[in-house]
């Protein structure tokens, strides 16, 4: 399997057309389904073309995504996260999308704490008639982070346990 | 007034006004004197290139604008200001295509390298009308005016590229902005259907039936809307209908002299400017009208 | 948790679509990929896995290898997520250990790179079968519908579906902004293409619903709030003060002949401007109903309270009330049906036509009231300098298929200009000109009506009309306005003068279209009508349950059309309400008691007041009934105590998880 | 007498596509075919071809009419049809297309007079930065019309004596690094 999944990783690599690196971001979209995840159907329906590096969580309204998804999906491998709600003003539950841009504004800070640049972690409105937005949001985003290079974050977790092991046993040594 | 006016323009003549178009730049100097708004010439400007540039080589049209954007750079925070329709509009579409187009954008970029010069940031590219309306205002107009306009019912011409795409001066089908500057002045102007209509252009040089038909059908609508001078915003436009009028009425049997003025020569004069700074003497048709239009008092005559 | 572990058997089927998905992604290998996932028992590709074969290959496996999850790839779950989830309840499995992945909308149509779309498709499978695992058995809820239905819009759509419904028996509230109903339609005088008279069939319908048991009519009113869900819709309706009591006048018209304005000198909005009206009028004799209105804006004893009234004093019936407010009024409706109908293209937004400059430019509706018999001018084409026109020109496409006003075609303006061509030629035997880009006769008996005009003799020249001015050239252009056009048969450049120009002008959202949607929580398309959920499945429903679309609102459409889609509305309204109960998402929300702190946060975050603080327990709660699902408190709640059926945290995680799974 | 048919042999479809790669030609493939561009031109009426026809013969690859007529050499750029065109197709800047490609390919009406002032205003710009009027209608009538000077003489001392034409040429400071950057295209 892992074969399989590596040649399909290849392949892709060899595929892409940008950069000299071959580097194709990940990057997961959480769309609410009244607005967002409908503008996307839209895009299908109406066969505008866009970058493949998007994978879309459908939530039913973008209320719903807990910043605890989008730090998970950075955790997990994320080159990005895209967040796309309805237009303020046009919730289909009233103002979801306000309290999500609450919380969208305090993890920015986090997250650029942490070093993760505010292009990697994006929240758009898109509106289901906006097909058209659904693609030059996508695009834009897959341009901008492949620009940013690859987040890497699990291989930094585990360098950066490895480094930790290290201190350990040189403390261990240490105190031997 | 405006911040803008305050700290006053760059200012690019185009080759027109300094030759066939002299009275536009000699009047609109006068005019901004009497404002009291600065101008400065922009330093080793060259030719816009035109309409003919971009016929034959396209990336060298945009080249020669980006040039003179370029200088335009270097004395940051003031607009530029282009009176010659055709300036105007090859600077702004030099700006909007290098902004669109990237390949443009990239053979500009190669093209500033070679002259050693800084690829251009943003400068707003005004025309004369524009800021008259604007920055300057019929308000301020009419605080300084001195003098009434004792001539003519008075054309509109607003000609084709000040007003077409790449610009922001005034509405492509039917501008207005002259003709309410002119009537908050108490001037008369006609509703003049014709007003964006193309004067021809270099037409009348390289195709002189046709453009002196076309600037035929120009004159004959004003004269017949009861307009008794036509006030243009272009040298091209300015000369197409004056300088052919003998042959225009040679060739169509109907008389045709008809003084064919720039708007800051009506402004200026009405500001309290001299016939001679605002250039009145370099109009060919309409001569005779205009002395009886413009008297200037014993005291400005004395002081020749 | 402590319930016996089930083994987990995934069935995963990835759906060609024909070619739909198939062209782009390589189903094949997705099968494959699917299959050595752990977990799946079963993967298969198939070529149409929402049709009957398709379904019973699904219930088939859930038998023979006692499958307990399944996923299926293919279109977009607003499609096809409740046909597979009765596939699978067929299976003998709970419905909703079934989730849909989405490769076509998704994947297949919107990429270009075979291989790329491959591995997208891979991604969002692998992801499904990693949610699919904690997935639990739920109901769905049952709520009753209330019988009644809100129309809104008094135009032909709204009567129709009114009617229908209230024929059937049901409650039905006809809302109507104007004084009158009638819409666009009773403005006109002939329908094409069969010429009958607009009024003639229209007014009978009208007087209909005035009479009808089961219609309330409130005409000068608007809707200025709706709350609830489908079956359960709470709309307060306001309704305007006309300062004359529709409860007693009737219509005698006594008050407007006794208006201390003896002169009618205001613009009668239904003659569009061209006839006119006193402050207090009743807008044409048909009107629905007919009772008077004082124009606020016009009358003097409102703007000013001196006048002397003596409307007042000529209504025997008392009918006349200057005390009248605005008036809320709440009412229950299980559906709501969405007829506001269009506005005409405003004429001067094309400047090069001359309408508002030169006065014998006209506008299609303007030439409507100018034909009409019943019109300010009694169907005599006069115009406005009192000139009878030898010649007109009629322009087609004004503000339609341009790129500067409206993209669309407007769909009926070539229709409506040949009628209106022949019914000016009829009218005032003048010679008339059509100026069009395309002839576009598509409808029944259209491509007869025009084959009937060109037979008339009336002019056809093909080319969009460049400019309408009055620049003469030479003596037979004087005093008439110069039409100038590249006729595109002959090639060139033609100058035709006219003495007056009808502009075809076409059709646009209302002005607040934006606010109705926002109203109904419905949708807008690009160009800002009402979006229907399916263009070809679902054209009347909207994206909001419950309400449902008719007429120009979602589109420009001729009456037929309009008639025939506001019957649809009608019949979806009524499955609806017939069916007695809506079954609602269990996608709600419920707090697990003792992981919750009491800290309250998510108490003012819900929109629907469904959560409560129970005081004694310490604990937030939540009214099931209330909840409509959103998952705002799910995401708030800082102890992750707030759990939400169907994205249980757990299920988005194991989402993320997938997607990410190649990294 | 002379056959009126167009073969599909002689249409190059491919031709089309190119010129609609080209900056400002984009929407080409848009156009309705209504003829509002002609209706507004100035010029159409002197035109072998409206500006309409023009679009369809590029779409459709015809391309030596479309390069040889009169009408590219007619268009006066007064961006009418531009700003007019309901599908947006910015019609001049299609003209200018074929204008380069019929100088390139040196397929322009012999003794028009357009193209030939276009090619000396190009050089006397390229030399000295600046126009000079004066110089540029005399290389203009030399080389297209050398009888014309009679007919000009009457507007040319008009303009003389009002000061309005000088037979000085004006060069600007820095012409040596303005030709370099405009110095890899060598056209004409």
């Amino acid at each position: 399997m892992a074969g399989a999944m590596l040649n399909l990783i290849m392949e892709n690599q060899t595929s892409t057309n940008g950069t000299a690196s071959g580097f194709e971001p990940r990057i997961v979209a959480f769309f609410c389904n009244w607005c967002t995840y409908t503008a996307a159907d839209l895009a299908g329906v109406s066969r505008l073309k866009y970058a493949a590096n998007v994978r879309v969580v459908r939530v039913m309204c973008s209320g719903r995504v807990d910043p605890q998804f989008i730090l998970d999906a950075f955790a997990k491998g994320a080159d990005g996260v895209l967040i796309g709600g309805c237009h303020p003003g046009d919730c289909h539950y009233i103002e979801g999308n306000y309290k999500l841009l609450r919380r969208v504004r305090l993890l920015h800070r986090m997250l650029r704490d942490m070093g993760i640049e505010d292009d990697r972690f994006r929240l758009e409105w898109i509106s289901a008639a906006e097909g058209e937005k659904v693609k030059t949001v996508i695009n834009d985003m897959v341009e901008k982070v492949r620009k940013l290079g690859p987040l890497q974050l699990p291989q930094r977790f585990r360098d950066g346990d490895k480094e930790l092991e290290g201190e350990q046993l040189k403390a261990e040594a240490a105190h031997v | 007034m405006s911040n803008e006016s305050e700290k006053g323009y760059l200012y690019f003549p185009g080759c027109s006004l300094k030759s066939t178009g002299r009275a536009y730049e000699e009047s609109l100097l006068e005019l901004f004197r009497l404002l009291d708004i600065p101008l400065q010439e922009l330093d080793d400007w060259n030719c816009c290139g035109a309409t003919s540039y971009m016929g034959i080589d396209e990336e060298a049209a945009f080249v020669l604008g980006a040039r003179n954007l370029s200088i335009a750079c270097q004395t940051p925070g003031r607009d530029l200001m282009a009176p010659c329709s055709a300036c105007y509009m090859v600077l702004r579409k030099t700006q909007d295509y290098t902004s669109k187009y990237p390949q443009v954008r990239r053979e500009v970029e190669a093209a500033m390298k070679r002259a050693d010069l800084p690829m251009p940031g943003q400068v707003k590219i005004r025309h004369p009308l524009e800021i008259l309306y604007h920055d300057v205002g019929a308000e301020r107009l009419k605080n300084l005016k001195k003098r009434n306009w004792l001539g003519g019912t008075i054309a509109c011409y607003y000609g084709c590229q000040a007003v077409r795409p790449y610009s922001d001066v005034d509405d492509a089908y039917n501008p207005v902005k002259m003709d309410e500057l002119l009537r908050a002045m108490g001037v008369q102007t006609i509703d003049y259907c014709l007003k964006t209509k193309c004067c021809a252009g270099v037409l009348t040089g390289t195709v002189p039936p046709v453009g002196r038909r076309v600037n035929y059908i120009l004159l004959k609508e004003a004269v017949r809307k009861g307009a008794q001078a036509v006030v243009t915003i272009c040298p091209l436009c300015q000369i197409n209908l004056d300088a052919y009028q003998k042959e225009i009425s040679a060739e169509s049997g109907e008389r045709f002299d008809i003084p064919i003025l720039y708007l800051p020569q009506v402004l200026g004069w009405m500001l309290g400017g001299r016939k001679k700074e605002l250039a009145f003497h370099r109009c060919i048709a309409g001569r005779r009208y205009l002395n009886e239009w413009l008297r200037e008092t014993k005291e400005e005559e004395a002081y020749v | 948790m402590s319930k016996p572990v089930e083994e987990i058997r995934i069935g995963v089927y990835v759906c060609h679509c024909g070619t739909n998905i198939a062209g782009m992604v390589d189903v094949k290998n997705v099968a494959d990929f699917a299959s050595r996932l752990p977990g799946v028992t079963v993967s298969r590709e198939y070529k149409y896995m929402c049709s009957d074969p398709g379904q019973e290959l699904i219930r088939q496996d859930i038998k023979e290898h006692r499958l307990n999850r399944i996923v299926v790839a293919s279109c977009s779950p607003l499609l096809h997520e409740e046909t597979f989830r009765a596939a699978t309840a067929k299976g003998g499995l709970n419905p909703f250990f079934f989730h849909l992945v989405n490769i076509r909308e998704h994947d297949s149509w919107v990429h270009e790179n075979r291989q790329d779309a491959t591995a997208k498709a891979n991604a969002l499978v692998h992801a499904a079968v990693e949610r699919v695992r904690s997935h639990k058995a739920l109901t769905k809820k049952q709520v009753p519908v209330n019988p009644a239905v809100l129309v809104v819009g008094g135009g032909i759509a709204g009567i129709h579906a009114a009617l229908t419904l209230a024929n059937a028996g049901k409650k039905v509230y006809l809302v109507e902004r104007e004084p009158t109903i009638g819409g666009h339609m009773a403005k006109f005088d002939k329908t094409f293409p069969t010429l009958d008279c607009a009024a003639c069939i229209l007014t009978p319908k009208m007087s209909s619903v005035k009479s009808h048991k089961n219609i309330t009519l409130w005409s000068y009113s608007e809707v200025s709030r709706i709350e609830g869900y489908v079956g359960n819709f709470e709309v307060t309706v306001r309704r305007q003060p006309r300062y004359v009591r529709e409860d007693l006048c009737v219509g005698c018209m006594e008050c407007i002949d006794a208006c201390v304005f003896k002169e009618a000198k205001f613009p009668n909005e239904f003659d569009e401007g061209l006839g006119k009206r006193k402050p207090i009028y009743v807008p044409f004799p048909q009107a629905t109903p007919k009772v008077a209105v004082i124009d606020p804006d016009r009358c003097l004893n409102v703007k000013t309270g001196k006048c002397k009234k003596s409307c007042v004093a000529s209504c025997d019936r008392g009918a006349i009330d200057f005390t009248q407010k605005p008036e809320d009024r709440q009412i229950k409706v299980g559906a709501v049906v969405v007829a506001t109908g269009f506005k005409a293209f405003d004429a001067k937004r094309s400047p090069q036509y001359g309408y508002g400059v030169y006065p014998n430019v006209y506008t299609s509706l303007e030439v409507e009231r100018l034909v009409n018999a019943s019109g300010p001018t009694s169907g005599e084409v006069v115009l406005r300098d009192g000139r009878h026109p030898k010649t007109v020109g009629i322009i087609h496409c004004v503000g339609s298929r341009e790129e500067h006003t409206n993209r669309w075609c407007s769909r009926v303006c070539c229709m409506y200009s040949l009628k209106l061509a022949h019914l000016v030629k009829e009218h005032s035997g003048a010679e008339v000109f059509n100026f069009y880009i395309d002839m576009r006769t598509p409808g029944k008996s259209f491509e007869e009506f025009y084959q009937k005009l060109l037979k008339e003799g009336v002019h056809f020249v093909r080319g969009k009309v460049a400019e309408v001015n009055d620049w003469v050239l030479d003596p037979s252009e004087q005093g008439k306005l110069v039409i100038r056009v590249e006729d595109t048969l002959l090639g060139t450049v033609r100058r035709i003068p006219v003495d007056m120009v009808v502009l075809g002008v076409g059709l646009e959202p209302h002005a607040d279209a934006q606010e109705v949607r926002r109203l109904f929580n419905i949708s807008c398309g690009t160009e800002g009508f009402f979006l229907e959920r399916h263009p070809k499945l679902a054209p009347v429903n909207t994206f909001t349950d419950g309400i449902f679309l008719a007429g120009c609102c979602q589109g420009p459409k001729d009456i037929p059309d309009t008639v025939a889609q506001a019957g649809a509305a009608a019949a979806e309204a009524l499955a609806l309400i017939d069916s007695g109960h809506v079954e609602l998402e269990p996608n709600t929300a419920y707090i697990v008691e003792e992981e919750c702190s009491g800290c309250k946060s998510c108490v003012p975050l819900c929109p629907y007041k469904a959560i409560s603080y129970v005081e004694d327990k310490k604990k937030a709660v939540i009214n099931e009934a209330l909840c409509k699902g959103c998952g705002t408190c799910v995401g708030a709640c800082p102890s992750s105590s707030i759990k939400q059926n169907l994205f249980e945290d757990e299920q988005v995680f194991s989402e993320i998880r997938g997607v990410l799974a190649d990294v | 007498m002379e056959r009126q048919i167009r073969y599909q042999r002689e249409a190059r479809p491919a031709w089309g596509a190119e010129i609609a790669k080209l900056p400002g030609c984009e929407r080409l493939y848009s156009c309705i075919q209504c003829g509002t561009c002609s209706g507004t031109c100035p010029m159409s009426l002197y035109m072998d071809y409206t500006p309409r026809r023009v679009i369809a013969l590029i779409r459709e690859g015809f391309y030596k009419d479309a390069l040889s007529c009169r009408t590219i050499w007619l268009c006066a750029s007064c961006y009418s049809c531009s700003s007019r065109c309901p599908q947006d197709i910015k019609v001049t800047d299609i003209m200018y297309a074929l204008k380069r490609e019929a100088i390139k390919r040196k397929v322009y009406p012999s003794r028009f007079p357009t193209p030939v002032l276009a090619r000396e205003f190009y050089r006397l710009v390229k030399m000295f930065g600046r126009n000079s009027e004066f110089l540029l209608v005399f290389l203009l009538t030399l080389k297209t019309n050398p009888l014309g000077f009679l007919t000009m003489a009457r507007t040319g001392i008009a303009l003389l004596l009002t000061g309005r034409l000088s037979p000085k040429v004006e060069m600007i400071r820095d012409a040596a690094r303005l030709r370099k950057a405009l110095e890899p295209k060598e056209v004409a």
